[in-house]
């Protein structure tokens, strides 16, 4: 055995003398012949702890490291800086945990003493069958592809599209601007006019570095972080069939939503009556300022329905509420005498202005009806009778003009993207995010992230903040110049063991594992694996190999562990 | 057996929450049963039936396979994978009568020192009660 | 703006994102927290809505990530005192108070509290348990060193000059008595502001008892006393050590005084009667709400099924009576009726609303604040997280009232747009 | 394959009965003749007999001549079907229509085979056919005339006697029903001098339908002998798992069992789902230095060699027993007469109950192991978390 194993023993301190022997340790492992030198330290992680620790293995010509001290969580890191620093590769060092997960969990002195060897002699047995993992660097393309050219999308790009980054923005329908371009006002506070959505569009359009594709769509996506190829495909009658290919660093899904049909279910009395109209409608009569009854009479009461489709799709879209307040406000102040009446389920103000804007309603004198349900809309004579459940009394009334509000639900195109680029889906056929809490626009797909209401019901300040994050988490992590480097603890296939089954790709939350139909055998790509192992336990050949963890290390511990 | 007979226990932990959970039990110095042999793993996904069974039958006289609790794996789904895989397991060796209580999966957070402490002191104490794995001493194996 | 600098304030959930993300982007990052660890708020809570996942394990690779990270500086136990200048050349003054003990000896063995002879309430827990005047907030606080606090310490108020317990007790040489707040000054480019919030108080509010009762309790008390490395470790009893058989929640505490939703009470109401249900299946619990603001994918459906064991009810008006030794909700429903349960314990979630020292930070920054308090942007609409000062950036509950994935994703926005200005 | 699913699970309401004067093997292989003939497959993968020898095989015939050496009903299972389709068919599409004549246990291990991908079953119409047993090989091959003759006698009368293979006697699923995923069924029973011919899926009907066989013949004969039979056998295969369950009550019980065995991994040689390249317990990953076992022998009193026996067994069943389509290969192929197909299939029943899979039945039906519910299985984990629900739903 030529191996040149170094073995350190941190004191730290008072805290591991106290609980374990560390002459008999170093005692016991002296007489190991694997092992040349065993010292120990009053405190390896200290300045001077380390400096001595370099020292040593560059004075003993070390082959592996093994130090005893505390959790890897603390200090793995430390320590492989340091072996780094005196030549030796970091992944030939083993940090064995003696303090918490010994000294400071078992009472008995020789029990801990004994456990610290076991430990430690474990660590030795599994250093010796590390391989020397080397960090690799790839070259990156920094562009960013963005799907879907609603305001999402139009302000990811203005935040992405700069003079060393190219943004290639793939709308479907002919215009960009999407739903919030239909809206007469942003909320709250009607402030905002939608003139701003037609300002960014113009500065898209007139940003070098933005390349709109206008009623287009994207056929395929493969790749990784910092290496993506895409096709985009035209779906104009005329030029059909136009494909171009582009190469990205990052995809940025911002595909946004529709609205549920309200034709589903009769309560809303949509088809029947014609005064019953959409939210996205009674938008309309507010662009063209006519707010009229199909006979061309001004209305003079109007209903706002709250909540169609909340109980049929089991989520509450979170900004009916307010567009509502912003109906009934309009309705106010520009037809003085109607009346206006709201019924709602809940309402729905999470942000802090909302409320203050519903408190003005009520001095404009707009009636609020609480219902658990509504029971049915239907004509009665030219007016509209709306019958409604609270608690258990049901009610009714009625009015001249009725506006539903419809759930907002998944964009038509969501599920096929989902399936074309393998993303995960939530029960309501959202996209879904990575990590509820941690990471909301992220992907399990590294270098793909979602944006606005693609990934569920969200107002617009909410979808531009998102638009700004995934440019913040793109902006880190695609810088030019750099190179990206992927995590090196990773699984590997050995092809002469590999059946080809697919089990692995079965398992692999990240799509880290491919197929390779010509050798039969699956690949893994090590830019997108995270070395979790599942695939390692899912295949009955053996025939993955999770580097630093592979199996032979983990029995070499085991059998110590028995002894 | 002369003396009090002292189990040897392996335990496969996840390194992001169990793992850590045993690091809190020994920080906040909690007393932990000695006979559990700790081996760190990046999740409890990676913890097939080989590992389970090459400890149980080279002589261990238990093993616990101790993850994030579902819905927390930090690879998203890892746990599920590994809790269908303990559940043959768990069903091969209850057919087979080789002691299913020997083996056992728990799911310990990050910040639950303590239950880490808990469970592996129960899990010691019924092993030490159940004796010296039959399987490896049994000269016919 | 070519300084890149950035200043972060605050290390809750929102900065720590903010700061990592600046850092990969090879950012230098002086990241400032008056408090002696990081993680916020969010580091008190044992699970997070809806998927009940464990907020330590979720946060503590994040907060080692921040300790560890070559591009961020750490202020702890710091305040930003002056600030000058405009986008891309800010000037800001930080006073940095002694924390006594050094972060680069300690290794956090615990050795010193045991000796420390002054005793005191542990702020962190709500004041539910007693930490010495050398501690740690709790166990698995990151970083994992003790800090002394100077009021209390008999050595530095002077009570007892010669007390060297805990130096005593040190095998580091960790502990310090000498040393002294510092003023740092800095030039940055870009300033996020990520201070969080406070809880509404609702020992003004009688009507609730809250104070009067010691049963009755606020949402961030039930948060540690549920919480395993809480003050009773996760044992869910009265404060007289008597199982939960009953429970009523209070939502929208101070709502009205306040005037506005926090958007997030709701759900964490829910949560808490998911715990109690959860460590005794058989409580009667019941939710008093009044609009039930559930806005998310998963809300609903986790409404929807803990309102298959628990009672919901929608009040008018409410108010919480002492009655031999337990508890009695008299409540009025929305369909007018009078009402009245009894309950062994009172959770009131109260509003949220600015951290202390926001006035004074807003001051300081030269931006203002909105009616509510909370720091005010410049467009609600189109730059939600823009202050009115170029180079400025307010996120997660600084800006107004919002759950852990939208401050995330604010603090990944300023980061965003901190970087799209530099490219 | 939707709708091939449908049907495999919805039992077919009529065949086409075909007249057998000669034989019913011949009538049987005229079926094939006739599709090759009419080019409806390119080939026929179907059980023979070797020249001027006692051995059976498989071919794949392509030369109508060849029928003559064809033998849908061999006495003996030489080579499970599954491994036989699956040794051309696993690597690349298959562009030849096959038409594949096989035991039902066959036809379902080559349904697991295909959610293994180790075949292609996109233009093989997998004919399963109603199964009276094997004999064991080595009876066989000590004295095949003998042999030949009972087996004769045995699949005459359907008879469940002592001499077929134990895994044929305790086999409840040797005809056409929830547990065989084949595309058409040639049924035996019920009608004498008569076979037939039952589509069990879309592309079953279709071949049918080329055939110019029009499904029109009453089945309830053929079902009510079989579910009379199905009756007798599942009977004998509780008291069967019952027996071997008592068998296996103590610890030591299982490997009692084991003791004969000499290590030389036949069975997982002879096993159709064992489709490893090389597998796991002949790797070097469970080799170390002499010391380990020293130390071992030392610790134990002896240590015994081969190695690793128990391992082999347990382990290989954690990789494919929930999968095991009890077909008895391996017990055949042991030379020292280890029951190990009872053990497996006797496990094989319960942990398929345990995940609520039947090996072979749907082709869409995931493989436990890749698959996973949210909130499944509280009950292996300790402390017991049952009451704890996950919020979401299911997966």
């Amino acid at each position: 055995m030529n191996k040149k194993i170094g073995v350190y023993v941190c004191e730290c301190g008072p805290n591991i003398p106290e609980r374990i022997d560390i002459d008999k340790v170093i005692e016991e492992l002296s007489s190991m012949d694997e092992v040349k030198t065993v010292k120990k330290h009053s405190l390896l992680c200290s300045n001077d702890g380390k400096k001595f620790l370099k020292e040593d293995i560059e004075k003993e010509e070390l082959s592996h490291v093994v130090v005893a001290a505390c959790s890897p969580k603390d200090h793995e890191n430390t320590f492989m800086k340091v072996c780094e620093e005196a030549g030796v590769n970091p992944y030939l060092f083993q940090l064995v945990n003696i303090r918490e997960q010994c000294a400071w969990m078992i009472p008995d002195k020789d029990e801990a003493t004994s456990k610290a060897i076991k430990y430690i002699k474990a660590g030795i047995q599994r250093v010796m069958f590390h391989d020397a993992l080397k960090k690799k660097e790839l070259e990156i393309n920094v562009d960013v592809l963005v799907i879907g050219g609603g305001i999402s999308g139009i302000e990811a790009s203005l935040s992405l599209a700069g003079p060393n980054r190219k943004v290639y923005l793939v709308e479907k329908t002919d215009a960009l601007g999407g739903m919030a371009g239909k809206l007469s006002r942003i909320l709250p506070h009607q402030g905002t006019e939608m003139g701003i959505v037609k300002e960014k569009i113009e500065q898209v359009k007139n940003n070098e570095h933005i390349k709109v594709y206008t009623s287009s769509e994207v056929k395929e996506v493969r790749g990784f972080l910092g290496n993506f190829e895409a096709v985009i495909k035209s779906t104009q009658e005329n030029e059909e069939g136009t494909e171009e290919e582009i190469k990205t660093g990052a995809v940025v899904l911002a595909t946004g939503f529709d609205l549920f049909d309200l034709k589903e279910n009769p309560v809303y009395g949509y088809s029947e009556n014609e005064n019953v109209v959409s939210a996205l409608e009674f938008e309309d009569m507010i662009h063209s300022e006519k707010i009229e009854l199909k006979n061309g009479k001004k209305p003079k009461s109007v209903a706002l329905i709250h909540c169609a489709g909340r109980k049929e799709k089991g989520y509450c879209s979170k900004v009916c509420c307010m567009y509502n307040l912003k109906f009934a406000h309009y309705l106010k102040d520009n037809l003085p005498d109607v009346e206006v009446k709201e019924l709602y389920m809940d309402l729905c103000l999470p942000h802090k202005q909302d409320q203050s804007y519903f408190d003005k309603l009520k001095d404009k004198g707009v009636e609020f009806i609480r219902m658990d349900e509504l029971v049915k809309t239907k004509k009665s004579g030219d007016k509209i009778e709306v019958e409604y459940r609270n608690n258990d009394k049901k009610d009714k009334f009625s009015v001249d003009m009725v506006v539903t509000s419809p759930a907002m639900v998944p964009s038509k195109g969501t599920s096929h993207l989902a399936e074309l680029m393998n993303l995960p889906l939530d029960e309501s056929g959202f996209f879904k995010e990575l990590h509820e809490m941690l990471n909301p626009v992220a992907t399990p797909m590294e270098g793909v992230y979602i944006t606005g209401c693609a990934l569920g019901p969200r107002n617009i300040p909410e979808s531009i903040t998102q638009s700004h994050a995934t440019s913040g988490k793109i902006l880190s992590s695609l810088i030019p110049g750099r190179k990206v480097k992927p995590e090196v603890k990773v699984s590997e296939i050995k092809e002469d063991l590999c059946t080809g089954c697919q089990t692995c790709l079965s398992v692999c939350f990240y799509g880290a594992i491919s197929y390779d139909a010509f050798k039969g055998v699956s690949v893994v790509n090590e830019a997108i694996c995270r070395g979790c192992g599942s695939c390692v336990g899912s295949c009955p050949s053996g025939a993955i190999r999770s580097k630093h963890f592979t199996y032979y290390q983990l029995y070499l511990e085991v059998l110590e562990a028995l002894r | 057996m002369e003396k009090k007979f002292k189990p040897n226990i392996v335990g496969f932990l996840c390194n992001w929450c169990s793992y850590a959970g045993a690091d809190l039990a020994g920080s906040s110095k909690t007393d932990v049963d000695s006979s559990l042999s700790v081996i760190r793993v990046m999740c409890s996904s990676r913890v097939n039936s080989n590992l389970v069974l090459s400890s149980l039958l080279w002589g261990s006289d238990g093993v616990l396979v101790a993850g994030c609790h579902p819905g927390d794996c930090h690879y998203e789904q890892g746990n599920y994978y590994a809790r269908r895989r303990f559940a043959l397991l768990k069903k091969i060796t209850e057919v087979l009568k080789l002691e299913p209580e020997r083996i056992q999966l728990s799911w310990i957070s990050a910040s639950e020192g303590k239950r880490y402490a808990e469970i592996v002191n129960k899990f010691a104490e019924d092993i030490s009660k159940l004796g010296p794995n039959p399987i490896t001493s049994n000269p016919k194996v | 703006m070519k300084n890149q600098n950035v200043l972060v304030i605050g290390s809750g959930v929102a900065g720590m994102e903010a700061s990592l993300i600046l850092a990969d982007a090879g950012l230098k990052v002086h990241l400032v927290e008056k408090d002696s660890l990081i993680g916020g708020q969010t580091i008190k809570f044992e699970e997070v809505y809806t998927n009940m996942e464990c907020a330590t394990c979720m946060l503590a690779p994040k907060q080692q990530e921040v300790l560890q990270h070559d591009n961020i500086t750490l202020y702890l136990l710091s305040e930003v005192k002056k600030t000058e200048g405009s986008a891309g050349e800010f000037k800001v003054q930080i006073e940095k108070k002694a924390r006594y003990v050094s972060l680069i000896n300690c290794i956090g063995c615990a050795a010193c509290f045991d000796p420390c002879p002054v005793s005191l309430d542990n702020e962190f827990e709500e004041g539910m348990s007693q930490k010495k005047a050398i501690a740690i907030a709790c166990p698995g606080a990151l970083p994992n060193v003790p800090a002394i606090d100077p009021e209390n310490c008999v050595r530095l108020n002077g009570k007892k000059k010669d007390c060297n317990a805990c130096e005593q007790a040190c095998g580091f040489g960790a502990i310090d008595f000498t040393e002294k707040n510092e003023t740092i000054n800095l030039e940055v480019g870009a300033v996020i502001v990520a201070t969080g919030f406070d809880q509404f108080d609702v020992s003004g509010l009688a009507q609730f008892g809250y104070g009067k009762h010691p049963n009755v309790y606020t949402a961030m008390e039930f948060e540690r006393l549920y919480a395993q490395n809480g003050p009773t470790e996760g044992k869910l009893t009265l404060r007289e050590e008597r199982p939960i058989k009953s429970a009523g929640i209070i939502h929208c505490i101070g709502r009205e005084e306040k005037g506005y939703c926090s958007g997030v009470c709701c759900m964490y109401s829910m949560k808490f009667a998911h715990f109690i249900k959860d460590k005794s299946p058989d409580a009667k619990i019941h939710e008093f709400h009044t609009d039930l603001c559930v806005p998310g994918k998963s809300h609903q459906k986790f409404y929807e099924e803990l309102s298959k064991k628990i009672d919901f009810i929608r009040y008018e008006d409410i108010e919480v009576k002492g009655k031999n030794g337990s508890l009695e909700i008299n409540f009025t429903s929305n369909n007018g009726k009078k009402n009245a349960v009894k309950s062994d314990m009172v959770i009131l979630s109260p509003a949220m609303i600015p951290s202390t020292g926001t006035e004074k930070l807003a001051k300081i920054l030269g931006i203002s604040q909105d009616s509510m308090g909370f720091f005010s942007t410049k467009d609600q609409n189109l730059s939600p997280i823009d202050s009115e000062k170029e180079g400025i950036f307010v996120i997660g509950c600084a800006e107004g009232p919002k759950d852990i994935p939208d401050s995330v994703s604010q603090a990944e926005a300023a980061a965003g747009r901190v970087l799209s200005l530099l490219q | 394959m939707n709708n091939n699913q449908k049907e495999t699970k919805s039992n077919p309401k009529k065949g086409k009965t075909l007249p057998a004067e000669k034989s019913i093997k011949d009538a049987v292989l005229n079926i094939f003749k006739k599709a090759l003939a009419d080019n409806i497959v390119d080939a026929v993968l179907i059980p023979a007999k070797v020249p001027d020898t006692d051995a059976y095989s498989w071919i794949l015939l392509q030369d109508e001549s060849l029928f003559d050496i064809a033998d849908p009903l061999p006495p003996v299972m030489n080579v499970q079907g599954g491994r036989a389709l699956s040794s051309f068919s696993k690597n690349g599409e298959l562009d030849l229509k096959i038409a594949a004549l096989m035991r039902p246990c066959e036809v379902r291990a080559a349904v697991e085979l295909l959610k293994l991908h180790q075949v292609d079953l996109d233009n093989v119409t997998l004919v399963s056919i109603d199964c009276p047993g094997a004999m064991p090989l080595r009876d066989y091959m000590n004295d095949p005339k003998k042999i030949n003759d009972s087996f004769k006698k045995i699949s005459e009368q359907w008879e469940i006697s002592e001499s077929l293979r134990p895994a044929c006697q305790n086999c409840h699923r040797f005809s056409l029903m929830d547990g065989t995923g084949s595309d058409l069924h040639i049924g035996l029973l019920g009608e004498n001098k008569k076979v037939t011919l039952i589509s069990n899926s879309s592309t079953g009907r279709d071949v049918m339908d080329k055939l110019g066989f029009e499904p029109k013949d009453s089945l309830d004969k053929w079902k009510a002998t079989k579910e009379k039979l199905v009756k007798e056998k599942s009977k004998k295969r509780e008291s069967f798992l019952k027996e071997w369950q008592e068998k296996i009550k103590k610890t030591d019980g299982f490997f009692n069992e084991l003791n004969k065995c000499i290590n030389c991994h036949n069975c997982m040689n002879a096993c159709p789902i064992c489709y490893c390249q090389q597998c796991y317990f002949d790797s070097q990953t469970i080799n170390f230095k002499p010391e380990t076992y020293l130390q071992k022998s030392k610790e134990k009193g002896a240590l015994r060699f081969p190695l690793n026996t128990l391992l082999f067994h347990v382990g290989r069943m954690s990789h494919m027993v929930l999968s095991c389509v009890a077909c008895g290969a391996c017990e055949d192929a042991c030379p020292v007469s280890v029951p190990v197909g009872r053990l497996f299939s006797m496990v094989g029943d319960q942990t398929q109950k345990e995940f609520d899979y039947i090996p072979g039945l749907n082709r869409e039906d995931a493989l436990p192991l890749q698959d996973f519910k949210k909130d499944e299985f509280c009950e292996v984990e300790t402390p017991n978390e049952c009451e704890e629900k996950v919020t979401e739903e299911a997966k």
